[in-house]
């Protein structure tokens, strides 16, 4: 995520799930950790035996909550809120870590004289474009030391300050320091804001503030663990970044115990972010060129992300080996690497842009490689119907998945719908051989057990005899643009005879080429410090260059761990460079010795003239803490021995953003797309102003305060179950402990509903109704946000679908697609809806049919939807009533269901008398 | 016995409730499902043990909103007892059930006849008779694996340790200790099956349990009874009866001087 | 009822009568069948494979025994530093995802406007897949959008991926789709 | 059972989540739970007896066959020539019922095929071990008997040798037949279900009484059948008359002594079952038609009269035993009685 990226400069955990036991305080906030990583739940118990505090902050009591020694009940979607909150805390308490945020994040920097901020703007920042419904970022920048003479050099130029190096002021008193500029901005989130905007008591809240500072600095440390709670919002991104900046102004990150574990939800939701499977990113992180920077040749794309410091000033290196491993001979410095072939990006082409061109007919075929749109996807039934769309779609799968049968699915009439289908069985994960790369950057290497049955094929066999039928069926074309085709290394044909009449890839020659080799020797690499741009290497995946550094010795085979060392350096292999602890350099102070014996992991050892410690130091090994970058200099010698975020311009923690988000600088509260409550800290700016929505017949949005939607909604997942349930509801085992689609509400929502534990319940959006169970359950409460002032939550696992040993209705039939403006990621866990007792009626034929949006409707600004100001849940207006249950009508209503339930009981005694 | 007593220590103040132990438990022993049906008991949806689900963990919410940091949901992995005074033991007439070199309750399922008595005499509601095969099934404490030295399935796919398998003296001691630290925390902790009211009867328990809250809560019987001491009682009424009974017959039949 | 009396207890009789037998039968005989004697686990002299579970992002290593080419069990890797042969449930029941009457192992193909799957050979769907996607790609490739801008792309095709996928699958998947020139290529990465 | 039904159970029984529990604990201010729960949502702690009609007759006829073994050996002791139709008749339909009881034993199994594992062990603390050797003996002195009377008949030419005869009676005579009439009773008492082991100084008895009662209407009716003496159905309406009011005294006093937990026998419709058709129907009807014929000096044999009372008591011994036995089932899934445990 860039939450992380943009703040610390890589897209991943700070550190492994081992070094949770080393922390003296877990908050757990936009994660259900023990329920969806019980295993690495355990290491958050063993600091717990160890005397750490764990701290829950979620919209329900969970099995995580269960756990915890103190719980704080959150509205969903009010993250930023809370966070900030503890921002202001540690802010205006004068309690953060004055000697690491001084050396190691941007706090000196001064802000550029022309950026304004929110509560100058009332909930803009400057540069907002109404136009293009964009924010221009040019004002979201240091202001630059003009007299610092500008490196000469091509690179660079084009990227923040161009060489220069920003003014600062180390004394913290000038009013643009980032420091000075982050006390004004969360000046505003008080305690009685928090709990006014997320229902979070106050006393908890400070409860975890006074936590918070009191186990860090330098013999303790705080550790964040968030997952998808966090992510999946209009404002995902920011609320990573909130906790980043926390994170680094208490002096966290980069040491044990500390830092941020982002907890991922599938086996390899990383790497296939490494090696990115993502519309906008080759493997390794490199940027896909887009038409709108003019990307149209090598030298123009690389320039546009070559920094001058750091790893990344040598992108044209990890950019030639990328093709010439795709390439081979066919990529040289004389055609430009073959660069001028590629496809280039025109925006958006993630899989929400893309379920919608479905829906509109432009897409005639898809690939579903073990991906279940049907039900995973949001607005399942839009989904649905995009598909009925397509020509032709190749599910792979291991079981019958709602999404290859959509066809027959209730309400729709195979005779109506043209797809063609190819569904193929796949080979489970023990019936192949391969790596993953799990939630702490660690891959592991999976072997091969037995042959998988019948016609079950690896995904790596498909896509590779896939790749040769292709290639044979162009292999005669003389038009150019087929060139990438046929231009392409395609030959992992197995050694071994058996393997290769069953049509099988060499996963290790698949390796071998992510790993990198020298092109005239064909010799494995060791490291990424040895690619180069000149085509002498050829590397898939520049961060994953040394897991595989000689024939033979593939790292991540490892299995070796020395109870002694935690963080288990000879168990697999993680990038980079196998560092477990990611900004390492920031465990020791400014000067390289370790800011306390307790929290001691990497140091600078003079007589050695080398770091090194308990992990590979995620620095150059051998610059010393004193030394400073001349003007001039570029990578890894650009980077002062002071600087630990090694990725970053400026080597330090980016906690004002310069680094491109789409949606500020400094993470904002914004209430979600829909709400029920206006937005209490911008009144004006209800939610986020950049969002991206698709406002279409078929994916209506629910006004602020809608009466008809009164209540929050939020989808998560169970223990028993995984994602849409494919892999889980066909298991007898997992079936059987969730056997049905369910409900969660408080019981003060219950009686007022008339709904009693168990009945059929149908939850209803304008995206469509589904039933469920009800579970009604003391573990779901109504936020208090003000005296008299309560929000109710319906929470909703997602796990059902049409398939399977146990069925139900999918949950994300319900929510809307809109998404975050930077990674374009949905806002699954906060929106709005009803709830009543009863099953639904039967599912209509079809989706209502598309009706194209006039652009000016684009934009959440000035469109008819848009509510202008709202008053804020504390000022008097009817809008609420709906949202409000003063406790006095629960009583009397509770009397009522109390008198109507000894009625019936006595009625049933009575008739079971008689029989 | 020349093998140590082993046994399991089940620690509710540890369990996150994933099940894994069910899971891991008809994964080694190839148990089918016992159905599809949502019970609406919090997430309890096994809802006890039974022929085919030898591992259950129980779901107790206590959620209050006068005192919201009281609030509590607690899991507790049940499983059969493994009883020093067995029920299912003293009832089985054909030796099936057996007590191992391990000192745990064994069905050997090559020797059981499923007469069923077993069922009713056992104080804990474990041991049933699966349909399927016709026979009465509960944990073995995975003897097989033990045999081997291996850790039963659920102990050793705990996520939590809140399942630990070992010989019982050790387990006794850790859970003494667990206990004092708990309660040092000003946290409510009990054993259970280790001396309590509930072993007057049934003896102590191979697999116990610390409980923060009165056994019944977690469907635990707060004193079990032991069938056979009901026998003494049970003969005596019959076998008077029948003495009875016998005397009026006699008196009944008793040949008339005059006749014959 | 009469209370019971000791000369009449007949409990205490049998009960005497029992302790003779415990010498020598024993009154609760503990006889241990040929089976239970030379009882020994599953697993004993099976291939253990190294594995990975594929469900969340964890990591945990799991063992993977097998005899011949069938899979009899699945349990964590006790070597493991993160699981340390523990799993959750859905990880202790990946025996069942691979072993499991539900799984499909064939190939099956819905033709146009078809009410049923119907079964087709391996080679026929790879070789009719790769038409189709040449079709579309042939007529649907661009060089130039509207705009006038160099894209060399079709917006026909698009893949999506689950994130269970093996790193090297996403390499492939990522350098074939490519280079067929679909900007859409996407992964539960980003859902 | 459908998930939805379950909850229109738990609804009515007012379990943890029922709204009722719901509507107070909203009154309470606790979401629902509290922390006074009594029980585990009212789940059952104890496992149901599987026990099905197989067992119920088996206790039937088991005892019946018990009891007329012992009416053939005391009357046979009686030696009153106007009883031999008696003996003849009790000692056949003793066998017959040691066999049918076999065969039911078995017919219960799971694993029928594995009957003979009962034999493997001698268990004196299993009432299931010590009643299989029980019937075991019963059967074969049953058999002696009936081949001794079939000899008397002229049915076989052949005598049991004395020196197989005469230790069998001596060993299995009177004990096995004591234990038969009664082993059933203590098989129950001898449990954890709550009605049965509250219950265990009574049932054993009244599983004799009832025995007696229906072993001797049982054989009253044969004889009516087979035209047997007046004074001989008188004997027996004496031994039927004692027994079934001993019978009925045990049950009430078991009522009156045993509270809650025996609950699934004396209430509902259970309860009105028992009291109908074993209580009226099965003891005090046929105490009424028998009484003129105990009482009169010169009792006059009416056949018909005879007939009528013992279908009324066999048909009541029935029903107690089944009443018994599904009391049991009952009382299992009542998770209250068994933790408030009475003893």
């Amino acid at each position: 995520m860039p939450g992380l990226g943009t703040l610390y400069g890589l897209g991943g955990a700070t550190t492994h799930l081992m070094d949770l036991q080393h922390a003296d305080l877990i908050v757990i906030q936009g994660s259900n950790f023990a329920e969806n990583h019980p295993v690495g739940f355990r290491f958050a118990l063993m600091a717990k035996e160890r005397g750490a505090t764990i701290v829950h902050v979620d919209p329900r009591f969970t099995r995580t909550s269960a756990l915890a020694d103190l719980y704080i009940p959150i509205r969903s979607g009010t993250d930023i809120a809370f966070t900030g909150g503890l921002i202001n805390y540690v802010l205006s308490n004068d309690a953060w870590f004055k000697e690491y945020v001084l050396a190691y994040t941007s706090a000196a920097l001064l802000v550029d004289p022309e950026f304004r901020d929110t509560d100058e703007l009332d909930g803009m920042f400057s540069g907002y474009d109404p136009a293009s419904h964009a924010y221009d970022p040019k004002t979201w920048k240091y202001e630059l030391d003009e007299t610092a003479p500008p490196p000469d050099g091509e690179a660079g130029a084009s990227v923040h300050g161009g060489g220069k190096r920003p003014k600062s002021d180390p004394t913290l008193q000038h009013p643009r320091c980032v420091i000075n500029v982050l006390k004004r901005h969360y000046a505003r989130y008080t305690p009685e804001m928090v709990e006014r905007i997320t229902g979070a008591p106050q006393e908890s809240f400070l409860k975890l503030a006074r936590l918070l500072v009191a186990n860090s600095g330098r013999e303790r440390t705080a550790i964040y663990a968030y997952a998808m709670g966090w992510a999946q919002h209009t404002v995902g991104v920011q609320n990573i970044r909130a906790a980043a900046t926390l994170q680094a102004l208490l002096g966290n990150t980069g040491r044990p115990g500390g830092g941020i574990m982002a907890l991922r939800g599938h086996a390899s939701i990383q790497g296939s972010t490494d090696i990115a499977t993502l519309y906008d990113s080759f493997p390794g992180y490199l940027k896909v060129p887009t038409a709108e920077k003019n990307e149209t040749t090598f030298a123009a794309w690389t320039k546009n992300h070559t920094m001058r410091s750091g790893r990344w000033a040598e992108y044209p290196a990890f950019a030639v080996s990328l093709l010439k491993a795709w390439y081979g001979e066919h990529a040289r410095a004389d055609n430009d690497w073959n660069f001028a072939r590629l496809p280039l990006n025109t925006g958006d082409h993630s899989d929400l842009p893309m379920f919608f061109a479905m829906k509109d007919g432009q897409v005639e075929g898809l690939v579903l490689y073990g991906q279940n749109p049907a039900v995973g996807g949001q607005n399942a039934a839009l989904q649905r119907g995009a598909m009925e769309r397509l020509k032709w779609m190749v599910v792979r799968d291991i079981f019958e998945t709602e999404s290859a049968s959509f066809w027959k699915r209730e309400g729709a009439n195979p005779e109506d719908i043209g797809t063609e289908i190819f569904f193929l069985p796949v080979a489970g994960v023990a019936e192949k051989a391969g790596t993953f790369t799990n939630t702490m950057r660690l891959l592991q290497f999976h072997e091969k057990a037995v042959e998988p049955p019948g016609e079950a094929r690896s995904d790596l066999d498909f896509t590779y005899e896939l790749g040769k039928r292709l290639r044979a069926l162009y292999a005669d074309s003389a038009n150019p643009l087929d060139r990438p085709l046929l231009d392409l290394t395609w030959d992992y044909e197995s050694d071994d005879p058996h393997a290769r009449e069953r049509g099988e890839a060499d996963v290790e020659k698949v390796m071998r080429e992510i790993n990198g080799y020298r092109v005239a020797s064909g010799e494995h690499l060791r490291d990424s410090h040895d690619l180069r741009d000149d085509g002498s290497t050829a590397c898939g995946a520049w961060i994953y260059c040394g897991m595989f550094p000689e024939p033979g010795r593939n790292l991540t085979r490892r299995r070796s761990a020395d109870p002694a060392q935690p963080a288990a350096p000879e168990w697999g292999w993680s990038w980079p460079d196998n560092v477990r602890t990611l900004y390492n350099r920031a465990s020791a102070d400014p000067d390289g010795q370790p800011w306390s014996d307790r929290k001691r992991l990497i140091w600078w050892d003079d007589a050695a003239g080398a770091w090194q410690g308990n992990d590979v130091p995620n620095f150059p090994l051998h610059t010393a803490p004193s030394y400073r970058a001349p003007a001039d200099a570029r990578g890894d010698a650009a980077i002062d021995g002071n600087a630990p975020f090694v990725m970053l311009e400026y080597g330090r923690s980016e906690i004002f953003g310069v680094n491109g988000t789409a949606d500020g600088p400094l993470p904002t509260h914004y209430e979600p797309r829909e709400s029920p409550v206006g937005n209490a800290l911008y009144p004006n700016v209800q939610y986020n102003p950049v969002l991206k929505e698709w406002r279409r017949r078929d994916n209506p949005y629910h006004a602020v305060g809608d009466p008809k939607y009164p209540y929050v909604v939020t989808t998560y997942r169970l223990t028993e179950h995984h994602a849409s349930g494919v892999m889980s509801r066909q298991l007898p085992w997992l079936a059987e402990l969730q056997p049905a689609a369910f409900c969660e509400l408080s019981p003060e929502l219950a009686v007022e509903k008339e709904i009693r534990n168990g009945d059929w319940v149908t939850i209803e959006t304008a995206r469509g109704d589904i039933e469920a169970r009800a579970l009604v359950t003391g573990r779901m409460q109504p936020f208090r946000l003000a005296p008299g002032r309560y929000v109710h939550q319906i929470g909703l696992p997602y796990h059902f679908g049409y398939e399977g040993e146990v069925r139900g209705d999918s949950a994300n039939d319900l929510p809307p697609l809109v998404a975050d403006p930077n990674v374009t990621i949905h806002e699954g866990k906060a929106f709005t809806g009803n709830i009543r007792r009863g099953r639904r009626s039967p599912f209509t034929s079809r989706a209502p049919e598309v009706e194209a949006v006039p652009q000016a409707e684009q934009t959440p600004f000035g469109s008819p939807e848009r509510p202008g100001p709202m008053p804020g849940p504390g000022a008097e207006g009817g809008m609420f009533e709906h949202a409000i249950v003063p406790p006095a009508e629960i009583m009397a209503a509770a009397r009522i269901v109390h008198a109507r339930a000894e009625a019936r009981a006595a009625e049933e005694e009575g008739t079971d008398e008689h029989a | 016995m020349s093998t140590p007593e082993h046994g399991f220590f089940t620690d509710v103040t540890l369990c996150i409730g994933c099940k894994a132990c069910e899971v891991a438990c008809k994964q080694w022993n190839q148990l089918p499902a016992d159905g599809y049906a949502l019970s609406g008991n919090s997430y309890d949806n096994t809802n006890g043990l039974s022929a085919t689900t030898w591992r259950h963990v129980a779901f107790v919410e206590q959620m209050d909103r006068v005192e919201p940091s009281a609030s509590r949901w607690m899991m507790m992995s049940d499983v059969c007892k493994h009883c020093t005074n067995a029920g299912c033991l003293e009832a089985c007439p054909t030796g099936a059930i057996i007590r191992n070199e391990f000192n745990d309750v064994f069905v050997q399922p090559d020797v059981c006849n499923g007469c069923g008595y077993c069922v009713p005499s056992c104080p804990f509601g474990v041991v049933a008779i699966q349909p399927q095969s016709g026979i009465a099934q509960k944990c073995t404490l995975c003897y097989d694996r033990q045999k081997d030295g291996l850790e039963p399935a659920c102990a050793k796919s705990c996520p939590t340790e809140s399942i630990t398998f070992g010989p019982i003296e050790e387990l006794r001691a850790l859970a003494e200790a667990r206990v004092a630290k708990l309660q040092a925390e000003g946290r409510e902790a009990h054993l259970y099956g280790v001396d309590g009211p509930e072993t007057r009867d049934v003896g102590a328990l191979n697999a116990f349990f610390l409980i923060p809250d009165r056994p019944e809560v977690f469907n635990l019987p707060p004193n079990p009874v032991l069938p056979s001491k009901f026998q003494r009682a049970a003969y005596t009424s019959g076998l008077l009866g029948a003495l009875a009974l016998g005397a009026v017959g006699l008196a009944v039949f008793r040949p008339k001087p005059g006749s014959a | 009822m009469p209370e019971e009396s000791p000369q009449l207890d007949l409990s205490t009789l049998l009960g005497r009568a029992g302790k003779a037998l415990r010498e020598r039968v024993g009154a609760l005989p503990n006889v241990l069948s040929a089976r239970s004697k030379g009882l020994r686990p599953r697993i004993a002299g099976a291939t253990a494979t190294p594995g990975v579970c594929p469900y969340c992002a964890v990591g945990c290593s799991t063992t993977v025994y097998s005899k011949g080419n069938q899979i009899i069990g699945i349990e964590g890797n006790p070597a493991s530093p993160i699981n340390g042969g523990t799993l959750c449930p859905k990880g202790a029941a990946t025996f069942q995802l691979h072993v499991n009457p539900n799984r499909w192992t064939t190939v099956k193909y819905r033709a146009p406007f078809a009410k049923a799957w119907s079964d087709v050979p391996y080679a026929w769907a790879m070789q009719r897949i790769a038409q189709r996607i040449k079709d579309t790609r042939d007529r649907t490739f661009r060089e130039h959008d509207e705009h006038g801008n160099r894209v060399n792309r079709t917006t026909a095709i698009a893949s999506l991926g689950g994130a269970t996928l093996d790193n090297e699958e996403n390499y492939l998947i990522s350098k074939l789709f490519r280079n067929i020139g679909t900007p859409f290529i996407e992964n539960q990465a980003r859902i | 059972m459908d998930a939805t039904e379950k909850h229109g159970a738990q609804y009515a029984a007012g379990g943890a989540y029922g709204p009722d529990a719901v509507a107070t604990s909203m009154q309470r201010g606790d979401g629902g739970f509290g922390r006074d729960q009594q029980t585990y949502y009212d789940h059952p702690v104890l496992q149901k007896p599987h026990w099905k009609w197989e067992i119920v007759t088996y206790f039937f006829v088991g005892g019946i066959a018990a009891a007329s073994s012992a009416l053939a050996a005391l009357a046979a002791a009686g030696g009153d020539p106007d009883d031999a139709l008696l003996v003849r008749n009790a000692r056949y339909s003793a066998l017959a019922g040691a066999l049918v009881s076999g065969a039911l034993l078995v017919k219960d199994l799971g694993r029928p095929d594995r009957f003979l594992n009962m034999l493997r062990i001698v268990k004196l603390k299993s009432p299931m071990s010590v009643g299989v050797y029980v019937l075991s003996l019963f059967s074969m002195n049953a058999g002696l008997r009936a081949l001794e009377q079939l000899r008397a008949d002229g049915h076989v030419p052949f005598a049991v040798p004395g020196w197989i005869a005469k230790p069998l009676r001596v060993s299995t005579g009177a004990p096995s037949t004591a234990l038969m009439a009664c082993y059933t009773g203590v098989l129950v008492s001898a449990t954890a279900i709550p009605v049965w082991f509250t219950g265990r100084r009574h049932i054993p008895a009244i599983f004799v009484c009832s025995a007696a009662s229906t072993g001797a209407a049982l054989q009253n009716g044969l004889l009516a059948l087979t035209g047997g003496s007046a004074r001989t159905s008188k004997k027996l309406a004496v031994i039927e008359l004692i027994a079934s009011s001993a019978e009925a005294i045990l049950l009430l006093h078991w009522r009156l002594s045993v509270g809650e937990s025996a609950k699934p026998l004396f209430r509902g419709t259970r309860g009105r079952r028992l009291e109908r058709f074993t209580l009226v129907g099965g003891l005090a009807l046929p105490a009424l038609l028998l009484l003129p014929s105990v009482v009169s000096r010169r009792p006059r044999h009416d056949p018909a009269l005879g007939l009528i009372a013992a279908a009324a008591a066999l048909f009541g011994g029935y029903v107690l035993r089944e009443s018994v036995v599904y009391a049991g089932r009952d009382s299992a899934s009542d998770a209250r009685a068994y933790l408030r445990h009475p003893e």
